[in-house]
C-alpha cells in the first residue's frame, strides 16, 4: 500500500470544506476568521504536498508555504485588530450587524 | 512500498484532521473552537515532518500553533465571555453551507481521482528522489538573488509585516 | 411727387411712438401732449397734401384721360421669401387710400385734441399718447399698403395698438380682460386670413412666370388687381368643395376683416372694446380700425368681383349682422355699447352695399361700381359722425362719470354744446337730409336695390331701426325726465373744457356738410367719375322710414311715461334675449373655457404630466426597483459573499470540468 | 492654428475658465471683470466674424464653408478637429455670444458660489461654441456632450425648487438622447468612409453620398431622434418644463436660447444633408410629431400656473417649429426654421431673464400670487410685453418674420399631408397669443395681488443692459430681416441640392 498524492489530498479537502461550511454558516467574525485559518492550511498542505510528490526537487511548494504563513500571521493579526476595534464600536462580534460599508 | 509506520501514523493524523476541522466549524463554544483549530494546525504540522519538510513544520508549530492561537485566544477573551453559546443555526444557512461545502467537496475530489497526473510515486520513492532539505539549503536561498532564490520575496513579506504591524497598532488603538 | 412726403407719413407717427414711448417717462405731461398734437397736426396737413395732390393736381401719374390711377410711391423689398414671393413696404396711392388718408389723420387729430381734455388727470397720458402714435402709424401703414403682405402686418400693428389702448386702464380687471378678448378673437379671425393669403399666394406664386400674371411678387395689390376678368379664376384652376381656389381664399381672407369689423359670429370683442378710453373707441372702435374689413374688401373688390359666390357671402354675412347689431342696440343701457352696435351695424351696412356692387352692366344699365362707390362714401361719413358721437358721449360721461343711460337724462339744459352737435349726429347716422348720413347711406340703398329688391328691403328696414335706437339714446340722454341728482349735487354736469368742445363742433360741422362732397367724382372702383344723382324713389322711401322711427322714438322717449316699460314686459324674452346680445358672449364662454380650457388644454396638460412624464419616471422607477433588487445581493454580510463565492465558484468548476470531459 | 479665427471661439472661453480659476472664492470684483471682459470680446469676435463673413461672401467666395481649417486629432480613426462655418453657423455663433453677453449681466448676483456657477456656466459655453464651429462630426459630439454635462451641476446646484429631480432628468434624458446620437453617428463615419477608415468631416461625407439607402433611414431616425431630443420634439420633451422650472436664470436662458438650437442644427447639417435620401422618405413620422409638438405645448402652456413652465412649453411649441420647419425640406420653410432658432433663443432667453428677475424680487413664480407689476416695475413690465408680443409673432419683432417664413414655405409642399400640418400648425399662433396674453393680464397688468410687492424695486442697470441688449436684437431681426434671410437662404444651397438629388 502506498502512501500516494491523493492520500494527503483528501484530509486537504475535508479541512478546506470544513472552512467553507464554516465561513458560510458562522457569524462570530472570530469563528469566521478560523474557518478561513482552516482554509488557508488547507492550501498550505496542498501546496506542501504537490511539491513532494510532483516536483519532489525543488523547494518552491515550502517557500510558498513559508510566506503563505507568514501572511497569514500577518492577515489574523489586522483582522484581529479590525475586530476589536468593531467590537468596541458596537459592542458584539457579529457579522451581520457590520453593514454601514455596504454601499 | 511505504512503511507500516508512516501509513499508520498518517491515519492517526488524517482522521485527527478530519475530525478536528469538522468539530472546529461545528463547535458552538468559539474557545473550543479554537481549540481545535490548534490541534488541526499541529496534525498539518506533523504531516509536513512526515513529508520531510522539518523546518516548515516548526514553523508551522511555532508561527500558526503557537502565535497565531495566542492572538485568537486573546481576541476571543476580549471579545465575549469564554462560555458564550452562539445560538443555534438556522436550518436555511446551515442547508445552504453543507450545501456548498459537500458540493465543493465531492467537485474536488471527483477532479482529483479522475485527473491522471495525480497517479505518481509513493511518499518513499519521493523522498528518496528529492534531496534533503537543510537550513543551509533555505538561508541561502532566501537571502541570493539568482535563480530559484527568494530575496525579493523575503524583503517584500518583511516589508508585509511591518505594515501589518503598524496596520494593527493603529487600527485597534484607542481613540 | 416726391417720395419724401410718403416716407415722413409714416416715418413722423412712428418717431413719435419712440419718443413718446421711450422718452414719455421723463416727460412732462403738457410736452407730451403738446408734441403729440402738433406731431399729429403735421401729419394732418400733409396727408391733406397728398390727398389733394392726388385728387386736385391733375399730375398725369395720378390722373390719366380722366381715370384715376394707382401709384406705388415707393415699394422696397423686406423680406423675400421665394422668387415670386417678395415682402414689400410700400405706399400705394388710390382714392381710397388717399381717402382713408385723410380720415385717419382727421379723426386722429380730433382725438389727440380732444384727449388733452378728457385724459387730464389720468396717469400714463404719455403712454396714451405714445400708443395713439402708434395706432395712428400702423393703420396708415396699412391703408397704403401695395401688397396684401404688407397690410396683414400693419393688420397685426393695429390689433396691438387696439391691444394697447382698450387695456389702457390696465388696472381695471375688465379692462384688461376686454383688451385680451379684443385682441385673441381678432387674432383668431386672422389666422384664416393668413391662411387665405397663403392660398392665394401659393397659387399666384406657382402660375408660369410667362404667364398672364408675370413674374411678379404674388403679394402685390396692383398686379392681382389689374388682371383681366377671369384669368385668375382660370388660372387657378384646383378646386376643394366645389368652390374654386380664388373663392376659397378670398373668403378666408374675408374672415380676417369680419373679425376686425366685427361681423356677425366674430363681433363679440367691440362691446367689450368700450372699456376703452372713449376717445379711443372714437378713434380705433368706430372710425378707423374696424373699418379695416371694409377697406380689405375694396382694395381687393377686382378679385372678389371674379368670384361672385364671395360677394354673396359678404353680403350675407353683413345683412345679417347689420340687422342683429341694429336690434340689440335698441336694448342696451349703456351708451358706449350702444354706439357700439350702431357701428356694428353701419359697417355692415358698408359691407352690404359692397356686396351689392356690380362692375359689370346689368340689364343694359351701367351702375359703374355704384355700391363700391357708396360704400366708401358711407366710410367716410360714418367715419365723421359716429367719431363725433363717440366723442359725444365722452363728453356726457365726463360730465356724469357714468355710462349709463338711466344716470343721465334731461341733460339739455346743462350741455348745450354736446346736445347740439350729438343731435347732429343722431341726424346725420338716421340718414335725415341735409346731413351726411342720408347721401352716403341713399347711394347704398340704390346699390342694394339694384341688386335686388330683397336686400333693399331689409337694408331700409336696419335704417329705420338705426334711427329708433339713435333717438331713443338721444331722447333718454337729453329728455326723458332729469336726474334729480343734479339739482342736489354742487358739482352740476357741465359742457366739455374747449379742447374736447372744439372737436364736437368741428366733426359736427363736417358731418353736416360732408354729403355734399362730390364724391363719386373722386372715388370709383375704376377711377373713372361717377356722377351722383339722389334716387328719389329710393330716397323718399329711406327718408319716411327715418322719420317714422324718429317720430315713434319721440313718442315713446321724449318725456318720462310707463310705454317702454310695459313694451319691455309685454315681450320679456325677447328683451332679455336683446338686451344680453343674445347670448353670443355666453356661448363663447362655454366654448373657449369649458371645452378648449377646461377639457383641451387640462386634458393636455394632464397627459402630458401623468402619461408622457409618468412614462419617463416610469422608466426611471422601473431602473430603480431593478437596481433595488440587485442590491440586496450587496448585502454587506461577508458570510453571503463567500456563500455567492462560493456557489460560483463551484458552478464555474463544474461547467469547466463537464466541457472539458 | 491658431491663425484661425474660429477656432478661438473654443479658446476664449478657456481663457475665461483658467481667468476664473485665478480668481478668488467670493471676489466678486475679479470674476465679475473676467466674465464681462471674456464675453465682450466673444461677443465682438462674433460680430467681426459675421461682418468678414458678408464680406468674403461679397467678394464672391462661393466655397461651401468660410474660415476652414482641420488638424489631425487621432490618426488610427480619421478624427480631426476640422472647424469650418456657413451662414448658419455663422448666425448661430453671434446668437450664442449675445445669449453669453446677456446671461453674464443677467447672472450678476449669483450665489452661493459664484466662482463655480461662471466656471460651469464657461464650460457650458465652450462646448456650445465648439459645436458651431465643428464640421468634423467627432468633434461636433465631443463639444455636444460638453455642452450638456455641466447642465446637471448648474441645475443642481444653483437651481430651485425639485431642483435634483430635474437636473436627472434632464441629464438622463439628454444622455439617452446622445445615445442614439452616438450610434447614428457611427453609422454615418463608417458606412461613408472607405477602406475600413471611418470619414468624420461633413462636408466629405455630403460630398461622398455613399451611404446605402436602407442603412440611411436606421442613420436618420437615430440621429433625429438624439438631436430632436434636444430639440424638445413631443415626446421627448419633459425634461424641458423641469428642467427649465428648475434651473438658474442664465442657465435657462443659455438652455433655451442656444443649447436647444443645437438640436435643430444637428438635426439639418447631419440628419437631413448627411442623409437626404432617408430624410426625404421619412420626415412624415418626424412631420406629425413635430406638428404635434406645435400645438401641443401651446396648449399646455394656457394651463400652466408657473411662469417658467409656461416658458418651458411655449418652448416645446416653438421648438416643434423649428423641427417642423426643417423637415419640410425646402429653402424657404428651412430658412423660416434658422429664423426660427434665433428668434427663439432671443426671446426665449429674454423671458427667462425676466422670470429670473421677477422671481428674484418677488420669490414666487405662480402667477395667481402677482398682479400688476407694471405698476410696481414699470420697466420689467414693458420689457415682459414687449417678450410676450415677439413670441406671439407681433411684426416688427422677430418671431414674426420666422413664422411667416415657415407658413409660406411649408405652404409649398402641396400634398394634403403637409397642408393639414402646416395648417395646424399655423393655428398655434392663436394658441400662443392666448397664453401670452393670460400671462400678461395676470402678471403685469390688473391689481396689484399682494401688498408686499409695492415695495419692491425696478430693474437695476445690469439687469437693463442684459434685457435691452436681447430686445435691439429682437427688432433688428423683425425690422431688417431680409440679410439674415438671404445670407441664411444662401447657407441651405448644398443642403437643398443633396436633397434634391435624393429624390
Amino acid at each position: 500500500m502506498d502512501l500516494t498524492i491523493l492520500w494527503y489530498i483528501v484530509p486537504s479537502v475535508i479541512m478546506f470544506c470544513a472552512g467553507v461550511y464554516g465561513f458560510c454558516t458562522r457569524k462570530n467574525m472570530i469563528a469566521l476568521l478560523i474557518s478561513l485559518e482552516l482554509m488557508l492550511n488547507s492550501a498550505d498542505l496542498n501546496f506542501i504536498v504537490f511539491n513532494r510528490f510532483l516536483f519532489p526537487g525543488t523547494m518552491d511548494g515550502m517557500v510558498f508555504t513559508l510566506f503563505a504563513i507568514a501572511i497569514a500571521a500577518a492577515e489574523t493579526a489586522v483582522a484581529i485588530a479590525i475586530i476589536i476595534n468593531i467590537y468596541r464600536e458596537i459592542g458584539n462580534t457579529d457579522i451581520t450587524s457590520v453593514k454601514q460599508m455596504k454601499f | 512500498m511505504d512503511s507500516v509506520a508512516n501509513i499508520i501514523l498518517y491515519f492517526v493524523v488524517a482522521l485527527c484532521i478530519a475530525i478536528f476541522s469538522v468539530l472546529t466549524v461545528t463547535s458552538r463554544k468559539i474557545l473550543r473552537a479554537a481549540t481545535y483549530l490548534l490541534f488541526v494546525l499541529i496534525g498539518t504540522a506533523v504531516f509536513y515532518f512526515q513529508l520531510g519538510y522539518q523546518f516548515l513544520g516548526a514553523v508551522q508549530i511555532a508561527v500558526y500553533a503557537g502565535g497565531i492561537m495566542v492572538l485568537f485566544v486573546f481576541s476571543i477573551v476580549l471579545t465575549r465571555r469564554p462560555d458564550d453559546v452562539a445560538p443555534l443555526l438556522d436550518s436555511h444557512r446551515r442547508c445552504l453551507g453543507i450545501c456548498v461545502s459537500v458540493a465543493g467537496a465531492v467537485l474536488l475530489l471527483l477532479a482529483f481521482f479522475f485527473m491522471p497526473l495525480l497517479d505518481g510515486m509513493s511518499l518513499t520513492q519521493c523522498l528518496e528522489s528529492g534531496k534533503e532539505i537543510n537550513m543551509d539549503t533555505i538561508g541561502n536561498a532566501f537571502l541570493g538573488s539568482g535563480r530559484f532564490q527568494y530575496l525579493l520575496p523575503f524583503e517584500a513579506v518583511s516589508v508585509l509585516l511591518l505594515a501589518c504591524i503598524i496596520g494593527g497598532v493603529t487600527v485597534a488603538r484607542k481613540r | 411727387m416726391g417720395i419724401t412726403l410718403p416716407i415722413l407719413i409714416l416715418a413722423l407717427p412712428f418717431t413719435m411712438f419712440l419718443i413718446l414711448g421711450i422718452g414719455g417717462v421723463k416727460m412732462s405731461r403738457k410736452l407730451a401732449g403738446t408734441l403729440g398734437i402738433l406731431a399729429n397736426g403735421a401729419l394732418a396737413v400733409m396727408a391733406y397734401i397728398v390727398a389733394f395732390t392726388y385728387f386736385f393736381s391733375g399730375e398725369a401719374q395720378f390722373i390719366l384721360d380722366g381715370v384715376r390711377q394707382q401709384v406705388q410711391l415707393f415699394d422696397v423689398t423686406w423680406l423675400a421669401f421665394t422668387e415670386r414671393m417678395v415682402v414689400n413696404i410700400g405706399f400705394l396711392l388710390d382714392p381710397i387710400s388717399a381717402m382713408m388718408l385723410v380720415v385717419i389723420t382727421t379723426i386722429s387729430f380730433m382725438v389727440h385734441l380732444y384727449s388733452w381734455g378728457y385724459m387730464e388727470h389720468e396717469p400714463g397720458f404719455q403712454r396714451y399718447y405714445a400708443f395713439l402714435a402708434l395706432f395712428t402709424f400702423s393703420m396708415l401703414g396699412l391703408v397704403v399698403a401695395t401688397n396684401i403682405f404688407q397690410m396683414y402686418i400693419f393688420w397685426e400693428l393695429v390689433g396691438v395698438s387696439s391691444y394697447l389702448l382698450i387695456g389702457f386702464f390696465y388696472k381695471l380687471p375688465s379692462a384688461v380682460s376686454a383688451s385680451k378678448k379684443a385682441f385673441i378673437v381678432t387674432r383668431f379671425a386672422d389666422l384664416f386670413m393668413l391662411i387665405g393669403i397663403l392660398v392665394l399666394s401659393y397659387y399666384v406664386s406657382h402660375t408660369p412666370a410667362d404667364g398672364p400674371l408675370g413674374g411678379a411678387s404674388a403679394f402685390n395689390f396692383m398686379m392681382l388687381n389689374a388682371q383681366p376678368t377671369n384669368v385668375l379664376a382660370s388660372t387657378l384652376g384646383a378646386t376643394f368643395l366645389s368652390g374654386s381656389v380664388l373663392t376659397w381664399a378670398m373668403i378666408l381672407i374675408f374672415v380676417g376683416g369680419m373679425g376686425k369689423s366685427a361681423m356677425l359670429p366674430l363681433h363679440i370683442w367691440l362691446p367689450d372694446a368700450m372699456e376703452g378710453p372713449t376717445p379711443v373707441s372714437a378713434l380705433i372702435h368706430a372710425a378707423t380700425m374696424v373699418v379695416a374689413g371694409v377697406y380689405l374688401v375694396a382694395r381687393f373688390f377686382p378679385l372678389y368681383c371674379i368670384v361672385p359666390d364671395s360677394l354673396t357671402f359678404i353680403t350675407v354675412v353683413g345683412a345679417i349682422t347689420a340687422f342683429y347689431a341694429a336690434v340689440v342696440a335698441c336694448a342696451q343701457i349703456d351708451i358706449k355699447r350702444i354706439l357700439a352696435f350702431s357701428t356694428i351695424s353701419q359697417i355692415a351696412f358698408m359691407m352690404v352695399a359692397l356686396g351689392c356692387a356690380y362692375n359689370e352692366p346689368i340689364e343694359g344699365v351701367h351702375y359703374s361700381g355704384l355700391g363700391y362707390m357708396a360704400g366708401m362714401f358711407h366710410l367716410f361719413t360714418h367715419a365723421m359722425f359716429k367719431a363725433l358721437l363717440f366723442l359725444g358721449a365722452g363728453a356726457l360721461i365726463h360730465a356724469v362719470h357714468s355710462n349709463d343711460y338711466t344716470k343721465m337724462g334731461g341733460l339739455r339744459k346743462y350741455m348745450p354744446i354736446t346736445h347740439i352737435t350729438f343731435l347732429i349726429g343722431c341726424l346725420a347716422i338716421a340718414g335725415i337730409w341735409p346731413f351726411s348720413g342720408f347721401f352716403s347711406k341713399d347711394e347704398m340703398l340704390a346699390a342694394m336695390f339694384n341688386r335686388h329688391w330683397f336686400w333693399g328691403a331689409w337694408m331700409t328696414m336696419v335704417a329705420g331701426l338705426t334711427a329708433f335706437y339713435m333717438f331713443r339714446m338721444y331722447y333718454l340722454v337729453f329728455w326723458w325726465e332729469e336726474n334729480p341728482e343734479y339739482k342736489t349735487s354742487h358739482h352740476k354736469p357741465h359742457d366739455a373744457p374747449w379742447q374736447m368742445s372744439l372737436p364736437l363742433i368741428i366733426l359736427a360741422a363736417v358731418s353736416c356738410v360732408a354729403g355734399f362732397i362730390p364724391f363719386g367724382e373722386l372715388v370709383t372702383y375704376n377711377g373713372e367719375p361717377y356722377h351722383i344723382h339722389i334716387e328719389a324713389p329710393v330716397a323718399a322711401t329711406s327718408l319716411t322710414v327715418a322719420v317714422l322711427a324718429i317720430g315713434l322714438a319721440t313718442a315713446m322717449y321724449v318725456k318720462k311715461n310707463p310705454w317702454p316699460t310695459r313694451l319691455k314686459n309685454m315681450f320679456p324674452a325677447l328683451w332679455q334675449a336683446a338686451h344680453r346680445r343674445f347670448y353670443w358672449d355666453e356661448i363663447y364662454m362655454f366654448i373657449t373655457h369649458n371645452i378648449i380650457f377646461n377639457i383641451i388644454c387640462r386634458g393636455i396638460a394632464w397627459f402630458d404630466r401623468h402619461i408622457i412624464d409618468g412614462a419617463m419616471d416610469g422608466m426611471a422607477a422601473v431602473t430603480n426597483w431593478c437596481s433595488v433588487r440587485i442590491k440586496g445581493m450587496q448585502s454587506g454580510t461577508v458570510t453571503a459573499y463567500v456563500r455567492w463565492y462560493f456557489i460560483g465558484a463551484v458552478l464555474l468548476a463544474a461547467i469547466t470540468w463537464i466541457c472539458l470531459l | 492654428m491658431f491663425s484661425n479665427l474660429l477656432i478661438w471661439f473654443v479658446i476664449v472661453p478657456i481663457i475665461m475658465m483658467a481667468g476664473l480659476a485665478c480668481c478668488g472664492n467670493s471676489n466678486m470684483k475679479a470674476i465679475r471683470a473676467v466674465m464681462v471682459t471674456c464675453s465682450t470680446v466673444l461677443l465682438g469676435m462674433a460680430i467681426w466674424l459675421v461682418c468678414e463673413f458678408l464680406r468674403l461672401r461679397g467678394a464672391g467666395d462661393t466655397s461651401e464653408m468660410l474660415f476652414q481649417g482641420s488638424w489631425m486629432w487621432y490618426e488610427p480613426l480619421n478624427i480631426h478637429l476640422a472647424v469650418g462655418v456657413d451662414g448658419i453657423s455663422v448666425l448661430m455663433l453671434l446668437l450664442s455670444a449675445i445669449i453669453v453677453f446677456a446671461g453674464t449681466f443677467a447672472s450678476w448676483k449669483i450665489s452661493p458660489l459664484p466662482k463655480n456657477f461662471f466656471l460651469w456656466f464657461a464650460l457650458l459655453s465652450t462646448g456650445v461654441f465648439g459645436f458651431f464651429i465643428s464640421i468634423d462630426m467627432f468633434t461636433m459630439f465631443m463639444f455636444y456632450e460638453v455642452a450638456l454635462i455641466p447642465m446637471y451641476l448648474l441645475i443642481g446646484v444653483w437651481g430651485t425648487g425639485r431642483k435634483e429631480y430635474s437636473a436627472m432628468k434632464l441629464t438622463l434624458m439628454l444622455m439617452g438622447g446622445s445615445a442614439f446620437l452616438m450610434l447614428g453617428l457611427l453609422g454615418i463615419a463608417w458606412h461613408s468612409g472607405s477602406a475600413g477608415v471611418p470619414e468624420w468631416n461633413i462636408l466629405q461625407i455630403a460630398h461622398n453620398n455613399s451611404i446605402d439607402p436602407s442603412w440611411q433611414n436606421l442613420l436618420f431616425c437615430f440621429t433625429f431622434v438624439g438631436f430632436g431630443v434636444l430639440g424638445a420634439m413631443f415626446p421627448f420633451h419633459t425634461w424641458s418644463p423641469d428642467g427649465h422650472a428648475c434651473a438658474p436664470t442664465a442657465v435657462s436662458m443659455l438652455h433655451a436660447g442656444v443649447l436647444m438650437k443645437l438640436g435643430g442644427y444637428g438635426c439639418f447639417r447631419i440628419a437631413i444633408y448627411l442623409l437626404p435620401s432617408a430624410a426625404q422618405e421619412l420626415s412624415w413620422i418626424f412631420i406629425i410629431l413635430t406638428g404635434i409638438s406645435i400645438v401641443y405645448g401651446a396648449f399646455s402652456a394656457c394651463v400652466q400656473t408657473d411662469l417658467k413652465y409656461i416658458n418651458a412649453y411655449s418652448s416645446v411649441s416653438h421648438c416643434g417649429m423649428v423641427l417642423f420647419a426643417i423637415l419640410m425640406l425646402n429653402q424657404t420653410a428651412m430658412t423660416g426654421g434658422i429664423l426660427q432658432m434665433l428668434s427663439h433663443g432671443l426671446m426665449t432667453a429674454l423671458f427667462f431673464a425676466l422670470i429670473g428677475m421677477i422671481y428674484g424680487r418677488t420669490h414666487t413664480r405662480d402667477i395667481r400670487q402677482m398682479g400688476g407689476l407694471m405698476k410696481i416695475m414699470p420697466y420689467l413690465g414693458v420689457c415682459y410685453m414687449i417678450a410676450g408680443f415677439a413670441s406671439l409673432g407681433l411684426p416688427g419683432m422677430s418671431g414674426f418674420v420666422a413664422e411667416m417664413t415657415i407658413f409660406f414655405g411649408a405652404f409649398e409642399d402641396s400634398d394634403l399631408f403637409h397642408r393639414i400640418f402646416v395648417i395646424a400648425a399655423t393655428c398655434s399662433i392663436v394658441i400662443t397669443a392666448v397664453y401670452i396674453l393670460r400671462v400678461v393680464g395676470k402678471l403685469i397688468l390688473g391689481p396689484v395681488q399682494d401688498e408686499h410687492h409695492l415695495s419692491l424695486t425696478d430693474a437695476s442697470w445690469w439687469e437693463r443692459l442684459s434685457t435691452v441688449t436681447l430686445i435691439v436684437c429682437l427688432a433688428g431681426i423683425g425690422f431688417f430681416p431680409n440679410w439674415i434671410n438671404e445670407t441664411i437662404q444662401n447657407s441651405f444651397v448644398p443642403i437643398v441640392n443633396a436633397l434634391q438629388a435624393a429624390i
